[in-house]
């Protein structure tokens, strides 16, 4: 198997990492942002495997692991939040929850 | 010595007498407050002449007699004693303010007797005459100022009696507030002496500045120019004259004890006490009787023109006391002296007659609504001639005469003395008689304008009596040789004061001179006679020319110096206070709460409470970091 | 153990006094009044205890022998703090000035509060148990420890019985102090860190600290940390424009510890820490010290009359007197410095009488206005006298203990500085006109408002008598608080000498020059001593 | 593993079989008292076992863990915090309508992630407690239904939260590509040897920084602050506050007395710059609030900037420093919190300064003890927060941080403007005396309100025996 050189796969996460966090500042409704986030999050997945591979340690993948994990149970407070949310306010535009500033 | 003993009581009475009269406040009935006013002062009178007569029949050794009560403080060396000193010069001086304060009390009493402020007045006046005898039986200079300043207090306090009047009050703040610009000159003058000399006690200043300082030494000039600043605020000489005319707010009584008897020769005491700082300073010494010259002629014109009886007798007490300098500059300590208690016999008198003058008029000041008037109070017209004689000098039978002829003598004669010195005081005397009997024209002949309201009783009419007594013959413990050639007063201040050094001159060289001096007064009275009784549409002509009108009104406004003091010190002190009122220092503070009010308006407007802005914030943080890891 | 008491005292009179209040409201006045007329007494007990006589010139006097009376417990020894407290001359004489005006602030309070009376009266003890701590403390952590603690209190006194504006005026009084003394905070620890590198001993202990050897830029930072807090506690202009705001809208007894008392902690700041800790700096410093404190005396003469509220006025002669205090300090010789105790004294009991004054005409006829006033001495005769005396005093009359102040001051000064002395005397000239303006705005001229009112009566005579009484003993025969602060005084000159910078000076009265050269030739001769430079051994090892 | 790793464990271990104890108990007999009890008891147990753990440490559990007297010590203050908030709570939760038990469950588990984070030697450690906590925390916002803030607060820190969380991965994941290892100890003696301008390395710690800045709340990283302790219920406002900044601090703390922060070129400005922006954002925010608990917010900025001055001192005496400010800190927030608490209605909390106008008249006590708390936090003698302070400025001074310590000054006195606002309005007159009866003091919530104060008090005034002791547990990191 061809080497592939660790700093493609930190490049490409990185890209990724952008490309989520624009997600993240751009897209109002909050499943988006959501999802955004995952993509994040996930990113820096890509990254720790890359950057385990290049050691030769396992740990990497452990990481993307808990990663995994966390991601889940974070989707599944944000979607309950967002159920909760749209019922009070009938709409997913996080600009609309803005009720407290200053 | 017992009598000696007793010093201390001379001012501790009066001051006595005020404390009673402070803490009583009204509630005493006016003959009790009155007794306890004039009373201390007449105790006083009583204490110090038991005590002259003693000190001249025994004089104590060296001249001087010093009680120490006790150590005002001792720190770092400066080591003040409250004490006083009793030698001819203070003798002279105590003898004189206690005297003629008594006699002013008495007629106070009088005087003062419908006056809701009464044992205000009598508070007022006791603190005065015990300040006085403080300031003249000290023994150093600290207590001396203590004296000075509290005399000065008493001055405002009484010019502003009649608080009600705004304009009595700015009279007497003017007052107080032109004398401490002396006041703090002498002080300056003091730190000065300390520091150089290490003691403010008189006669131990007097000797260490003989023996470190040279004649024409800096020090020593720096040092009695600070002085004569001193003197010059509170006799009221030029350029610090101004206050005087105003002060003639105060009641009458105050105006003849404070501001022509006692207060406004203060300065001329001062000097005369520290002569050896300004003989060892002939600059300033010269200076002194420049300015005594200059005064007394600008102060002659400017009572010429006055209307007011008060204010005619104010400048003519800037005029003689423009004498007193002009003899202490030519070294004549003895003649200012001489001429210092001559002119508060007269110049009291003349205020007393000019207050019984006001009273009987309800209050009238303008001599031009007066007249005739010698036919309605005979006694006070004769005693108040008496008086105007004695101002104006006329020879052989005022005791003024003797008096100004010694100052005249000496300003020509002294080492010091010059013939233009002599020139202006001739000038003077002649000035003097002229507005003098204006004055005696003006308000005793003459049409009837008036009635006399209240006629003078007993106890306004001793103290007229004595007074008119003491102008005649208070002149006759020193003449000229010419005539008599008695030498007592002189001699007598001579424990104190030296003479004055004078340049060999021919007997008849004297002669002529009193001969001018004789002269000049009786010049003066018929000049008066001819403008104001005689025709005195002559005088409103003169007065009425376009030069005339407008000379009229520099003289009769003290020369401009009110003027100029007010465009050049008032008004900017006024317009600085008005503008910073809000203290504009505070303004960088100010500026830094509205920085802070606006930053966090700004910071404010960052909380939008979108979940993406707050994003962006955290985005923009990383991205600063990160950069900063670039560019560090 | 006195000392601690001294301070407990009050604080707990005022906890006490918080309570009663429940019970009944007069109760929290008597209290504190008994609490205070306590420690009064104990003050007594000390100010006879016999003087400590000075070892010869050139010796610092040291340990026990120094005090009246020392306590000195280990506090936090982790960090070198002790509860230092110790008190000499200077220390008792302005304890005696914070008892004497804490009992004249509660009993002008008497009628003036009415509004939570108890919690009122804490504070009060709170603040005066705080600047007891402050004239006692010889421990620097301590110092500023209690120097915060004063604070807290009269904000409250302030923000919660004031006048009108008076949130601003608290939170600004509140910053400015609390900026300053941060500022000294930070410049003690500078000096905490570099004794300790010197010496490998970290302690608070002022007499530790005392000739701690620094480069002279360290040194002149580290003095400018001491500098600016007391300077504004004085305060000294430019940063003085907190003092208005807050005397103006504090209520009578705030006023009154203000002036009479907080500003005096900057005043002893100066005295005890900034020049003994930093000689050479400060005397490098004095030259501007002696322009600020002439530009203060004049600036806050002009302001003050400038004003028309008249507690506003007042406040500024504060500025102005102080002024005087900082010349006499700086100056540093006995002569300025026993003025500027006396000037602190005096103008203490002067202004203080003049706030109470201020109060009781507020508490008449509701406004300080002087617009609003004029004639009143025909309807309030000895109020109008009393004012008459304290306005007196604070123009500097002779015979009163202000002029003793203010002309030692001078004269001390006058020697050191001939120009700064002459100049500040025409603050004399100055405070002239605006204490007559006073008189003539308030109680001559005509009474246009018709105001009728009750004249001073038992209670507020006795005040007013007492603190004439004090006045006019300072003005004819101070020598015993001399001989009290002499001591005092004469150890910190000292404690000073010891560095060797002030010799010279004394004994060649005048010379202002003496400066830079002095102190690199120092400099130079205590590196070559070695271990802990500039300091002489038994400075050290002393306690 | 053996018996003594177990050992060191415990409090961890107790913690967790709390949760799971309230659980099964929530699970079978749902009475509110008794799930209080069942988690007090469980952070009490908790609490003791930390004496117990004492002879075996310093111990390395797996690469993971590592517990030591400084660990030790943060769990101490943790549970002790849990353990207040979790008595504010009973009152709080007291006498509302719907099932509210399972609150203390995801308290619990919050408590265990911070405890987690202050004794984890590894990133793996670091990020499992940080998600444990922030996960529970996303719920406790949000918990209850009836308050519209709620909601709107834990979704924003639910999104902020999750981001800056993929933040700290991708820095982690940078750090460890670059380094090889994810221990700290290991990472600390490779990058003193490994280049340490590797570009990676350093992005790596910066985004770590990131992430952390976040949950610390400094600035630029702080917006959410204000708006999460105004939405969320008071009790988890000061659970935000305490426990879960003082365990993020506590786990950057550790890192860097391992490497000096100085050496890693950027990392030293990069903190001053967020220390004085923090210090100078949160107080000029708060200036004019009117909102309490967003005061409160806002000062938590500016304190963490506080904290950083003395973080960045580094030294033992920093340590110790911080930890005291910490401690100081920790007290004044719950006190403040919990007078907010025992304040609030069941509705809505009592955070408006008109609320509290007055109070002194209504509720001396209660006024007196808000009055405390505020003062420490602006750092007024006879508090806690004094002696926290002039901690502080030690530090700062002692390494000679002129421009951080001058900041600190400066913005000390700001800070007196908001703070001496709410105290003047405590003891001005009531607005109106209809206003808001204040609810029954519950007697616990009272005893706990009493404690703190006498601990602030005793801090403030004899701080000696809390200095002894930081000095023998948290100074010896070093």
């Amino acid at each position: 198997m061809a080497s592939v050189p660790v700093e493609y796969g930190l490049i490409l996460a990185g890209i990724l990492f952008i490309l989520g966090l624009l997600g993240v500042l751009v897209r109002r409704n909050i499943i988006f942002i959501l999802l955004s986030i995952e993509v994040m999050l996930n990113s820096a997945g890509l990254a720790f495997i890359a950057a385990g591979y290049r050691w030769g340690q396992p740990d990497g993948q452990i990481m993307f692991f808990f990663i995994l994990a966390m991601a889940a149970t974070e989707v599944a407070v944000g979607l309950a939040l967002a159920l909760q949310f749209y019922n009070k306010t009938r709409t997913l535009d996080t600009d609309a929850a803005s009720r407290m500033r200053g | 010595m017992i009598m000696f003993k007793l010093l201390w009581l001379i001012p501790a009475l009066p001051f006595a007498g005020f404390i009673i009269l402070a803490l009583t406040g009204s509630r005493l009935t006016r003959t009790r407050t009155a007794v306890i006013g004039a009373g201390s002062a007449g105790l006083s009178m009583v204490i110090t002449i038991l005590t002259g007569i003693r000190f001249i029949g025994s004089p104590p050794p060296g001249n001087a007699y010093v009680q120490v009560l006790w150590t005002w403080m001792s720190v770092g060396g400066f080591r003040p004693e409250i004490a006083f000193r009793l030698d001819a010069l203070s003798l002279a001086m105590i003898t004189v303010v206690t005297a003629v304060g008594f006699l002013i009390h008495l007629y106070s009493s009088e005087f003062m007797a419908g006056d809701e402020g009464y044992s205000r007045f009598f508070a007022y006046m006791n603190l005065f005459v015990g300040s006085m005898l403080t300031l003249v039986l000290a023994d150093n200079l600290l207590l001396l100022y203590l004296g000075w300043e509290g005399v000065g207090l008493c001055s405002y306090l009484l010019i502003g009696f009649w608080y009600k009047d705004t304009y009595n009050g700015y009279a007497a703040r003017k007052a107080f507030v032109v004398t401490r610009i002396g006041d703090t000159a002498m002080g300056i003058g003091l730190f000065l002496l300390f520091t150089v000399l290490g003691t403010l006690q008189i006669q131990e200043l007097m000797q260490r500045a003989l023996q470190q300082w040279g004649s024409g030494n800096v020090m020593a000039g720096a040092a009695a120019a600070l002085l004569l600043g001193g003197a010059l605020g509170k006799s009221a000489q030029l350029p610090l004259q101004t206050w005087l005319p105003d002060a003639m707010a105060g009641p009458t009584p105050v105006s003849a004890l404070i501001h022509a008897a006692t207060m406004v020769t203060a300065g001329v005491y001062l000097i005369a006490r520290t002569h050896v700082l300004f003989s060892l300073a002939p600059l300033v010494q010269a200076a002194v009787a420049v300015i005594g010259a200059v005064t007394l002629l600008i102060a002659g014109f400017s009572a010429l023109t006055q209307s007011d009886i008060k204010r005619v007798l104010a400048y003519s007490t800037i005029s003689q006391i423009g004498y007193m300098f002009l003899a202490l500059g030519v070294g004549a300590w003895s003649a200012a002296i001489f001429h210092f208690m001559t002119h508060a016999f007269f110049k009291a008198l003349l205020f007393l007659g000019a207050g019984v003058v006001i009273l009987g008029l309800h209050n009238e000041h303008n001599m031009f609504k007066m007249g005739g008037l010698r036919k309605q109070l005979p006694l006070t017209f004769w005693t108040f001639l008496i008086g105007a004689a004695s101002l104006s000098a006329l020879p052989l039978v005022t005791a003024g005469y003797y008096s100004k002829d010694l100052i005249l003598y000496s300003a020509w004669a002294s080492e010091a003395g010059s013939p233009l010195l002599w020139a202006a005081g001739l000038a003077g005397a002649l000035l003097t008689a002229l507005y003098t009997f204006r004055m005696v024209f003006l308000v005793f002949f003459g049409e009837e304008k008036t009635r006399v309201e209240r006629k003078p009783g007993m106890q306004i009419k001793i103290p007229l009596i004595i007074l008119a007594v003491l102008s005649i013959i208070g002149g006759f413990v020193e003449t000229p040789a010419s005539l008599g050639g008695l030498h007592i007063f002189t001699k007598f201040m001579y424990t104190a004061l030296p003479p004055v050094v004078n340049l060999p001159l021919p007997a008849t060289g004297e002669f002529i001179l009193e001969i001018e001096a004789a002269l000049a007064p009786p010049i003066g009275i018929f000049i008066a006679y001819l403008f104001f009784l005689y025709r005195p549409r002559y005088t409103g002509r003169l007065a009425s020319t376009p030069s005339g009108s407008a000379l009229h009104r520099f003289w009769f406004s003290g020369w401009g110096f009110d003027w100029i003091y007010d465009r050049i010190i008032v008004r900017p002190f006024l317009w600085f206070a008005r503008i910073d009122k809000n203290d504009f220092l505070d303004l960088p503070y100010l500026g830094t709460i509205w920085a802070g009010k606006g930053v966090n308006r700004l910071l404010v407007h960052t909380q939008t409470g979108k979940v993406r802005w707050y994003a962006v914030g955290i985005v923009i943080g990383a991205i600063l970091a990160l950069s900063a890891m670039v560019f560090l | 153990m006195i000392l601690i008491w001294l301070i407990i005292i009050p604080f707990l009179g005022g906890i006490i006094a918080w309570y009663s209040d429940r019970l009944n409201t007069a109760l929290p006045r008597w209290i504190s009044l008994i609490a205070l007329t306590f420690d009064f007494a104990l003050l007594l007990a000390l100010w006879f205890k016999p003087g400590i006589v000075l070892p010869p010139a050139g010796n610092l006097v040291q340990g026990s022998t120094m005090w009246l009376a020392e306590l000195d417990r280990s506090w936090v020894p982790q960090l070198g703090i002790s509860l230092h407290l110790a008190m000499d001359g200077l220390s008792l004489l302005l304890v005696l000035l914070t008892v004497f005006l804490g009992i004249t602030a509660v009993a002008s309070s008497w009628t003036e509060i009415q509004d939570r009376v108890g919690f009122f009266h804490l504070n009060l003890m709170w603040v005066l148990a705080g600047i007891i701590g402050v004239f006692l403390a010889m421990d620097l952590f301590i110092f500023y420890f209690f120097w915060e603690l004063m604070l807290i209190p009269m904000y409250f006194l302030i923000a919660l019985w004031g006048h009108e504006n008076r949130f601003y005026a608290a939170v600004k009084f509140f910053i400015f102090t609390q900026v300053s003394g941060l500022l000294l905070l930070i410049a003690i620890l500078g000096l905490y860190f570099i004794h300790a590198r010197n010496t490998g001993v970290y302690t608070f202990d002022y007499l530790q600290l005392l000739g701690t050897y620094m480069q002279p830029a360290t040194e002149f930072w580290l003095m400018l940390g001491f500098l600016i807090a007391f300077a504004v506690k004085l305060p000294v202009v430019p940063v003085h424009t907190w003092l208005p705001e807050a005397h103006t809208e504090a209520p009578t007894a705030g006023s009154v510890i203000l002036a009479g008392l907080l500003l005096k902690t900057g005043a002893y700041g100066l005295l005890r820490f900034t020049i003994p800790l930093f000689p050479r700096a400060a005397f490098e410093f004095a030259p501007i010290a002696f322009v600020l404190a002439v530009i203060g005396i004049l600036y806050g003469a002009v302001l003050a009359f400038a004003q028309t509220d008249l507690k506003r006025l007042v406040a500024y002669t504060s500025i102005s007197h102080m002024g005087f205090v900082l010349l006499g300090i700086f100056a540093w010789n006995e002569t300025a410095l026993q003025g500027a105790v006396m000037q602190i004294i005096c103008h203490g009991v002067a202004t203080g009488a003049l706030f109470i004054l201020v109060g009781a005409l507020q508490e008449r006829i509701h406004t300080r206005e002087m617009g609003r006033m004029g004639g009143l001495w025909a309807t309030a005769p000895r109020i109008g006298g009393v004012a008459l005396f304290f306005a007196l005093a604070s123009l500097g009359l002779p015979g009163l203990g202000n002029f003793i102040g203010e002309f030692l001051v001078l004269l001390g000064s006058f020697r050191v500085n001939i120009a700064a002395a002459s100049v500040a005397a025409v603050g004399l000239i100055a405070a002239t006109v605006y204490a007559l303006w006073i008189i003539q705005r308030v109680f001559h001229g005509p009474n246009t408002f018709n105001w009728r009112m009750p004249d001073f009566r038992g209670r507020e005579m006795i005040i007013m008598a007492a603190m004439i009484i004090v006045i006019v003993w300072l003005g004819l025969y101070p020598q015993p608080v001399f001989n009290k602060a002499g001591q005092a005084l004469g150890n910190l000159q000292r404690s000073v000498d010891i560095i060797e910078i002030a010799k010279p000076r004394l004994s060649r009265a005048g010379d202002t020059r003496r400066g830079l050269s002095l102190f690199t030739d120092e400099a130079k001769r205590s590196r070559r001593i070695g271990t802990v430079p500039g300091v002489p051994m038994e400075a050290v090892n002393g306690r | 593993m053996g018996a003594d790793d177990l050992l060191a464990l415990l409090p961890l271990l107790v913690i967790a079989a709390a949760s799971v104890v309230v659980m099964l108990a929530v699970a079978f007999y749902r009475k509110h008292m008794l799930t209080v009890q069942l988690t007090l008891g469980g952070l009490a147990i908790a609490f003791i076992s930390l004496f117990a753990v004492a002879s075996v440490v310093p111990r390395k559990v797996t690469p993971l863990i590592i517990m030591d007297s400084y660990a030790l010590f943060y769990m101490g203050l943790i549970f002790a915090a849990s353990f207040v908030v979790t008595i504010l709570s009973y009152g709080y939760i007291e006498g509302r309508e719907g099932r509210q038990d399972e609150y203390y469950i995801l308290l619990l588990l919050a408590t265990l992630g911070s405890a987690v984070l202050v004794s984890s030697n590894h990133f793996a450690s670091f990020f499992l407690g940080l998600q444990i906590l922030s996960i529970s925390l996303y719920v406790l916002i949000a918990y209850f239904r009836v308050s519209e803030l709620g909601n709107e607060a834990g979704i924003k820190y639910l999104i902020l939260a999750a981001s800056s969380a993929s933040f700290l991965l991708f820095g982690m994941a940078l750090v460890y590509a670059q380094l090889g290892t994810m221990e700290f100890s290991l990472i600390a003696q490779r990058s003193t040897a490994a280049d340490m301008r590797s570009a990676l390395l350093l992005a790596g710690l910066i985004l770590i920084t990131v992430g952390a800045g976040f949950k610390l709340a400094v600035a630029p990283f702080h917006m959410w602050t204000p708006d999460v302790y105004e939405g969320a219920p008071a009790p988890v406002s000061a659970f935000i506050a305490t426990v879960s900044k003082g365990a993020m601090l506590a786990l950057l703390l550790r890192y860097f007395t391992l490497v000096d922060i100085r050496t890693f070129g950027p990392l030293f400005p990069v903190f001053t710059a967020i220390a004085i922006a923090s210090m100078f954002t949160g107080n000029l925010l708060a200036l004019f609030q009117d909102n309490i608990k967003r005061i409160l917010a806002y000062s938590s900025i500016a304190h963490l900037g506080y904290m950083l001055v003395a973080f960045l001192a580094s030294g033992a005496l920093a340590v110790a420093a911080v930890s005291y400010y910490l401690i100081a800190y920790f007290v004044a927030i719950l006190g403040a919190f919990g007078v907010i608490t025992l304040m609030s209605g069941k509705v809505k909390d009592a955070d408006t300064l008109d609320e509290f106008r007055g109070l002194a008249g209504r509720r001396p006590w209660l006024s007196g003890i808000f009055t405390a708390m505020l003062l420490s936090l602006a750092g007024i003698p006879l508090t806690a927060g004094f002696i926290g302070k002039f901690y502080i400025v030690t530090a700062g001074v002692g390494s000679a941080l002129w421009l951080l310590v001058l900041v600190l000054a400066v913005n000390s006195a700001i800070s007196l403007v908001y703070y001496l606002r709410i105290v003047a309005a405590l003891y001005a007159r009531s607005l109106a005396e209809e206003a808001v009866a204040a609810p029954h003091l519950s007697l616990a919530g009272g005893i706990v309100m009493a404690v703190l104060t006498l601990l602030l008090v005793w801090l403030g005034v004899y701080p000696s025996p809390f200095i002894r002791m930081l000095q023998t547990t948290v100074a010896r990191l070093i």
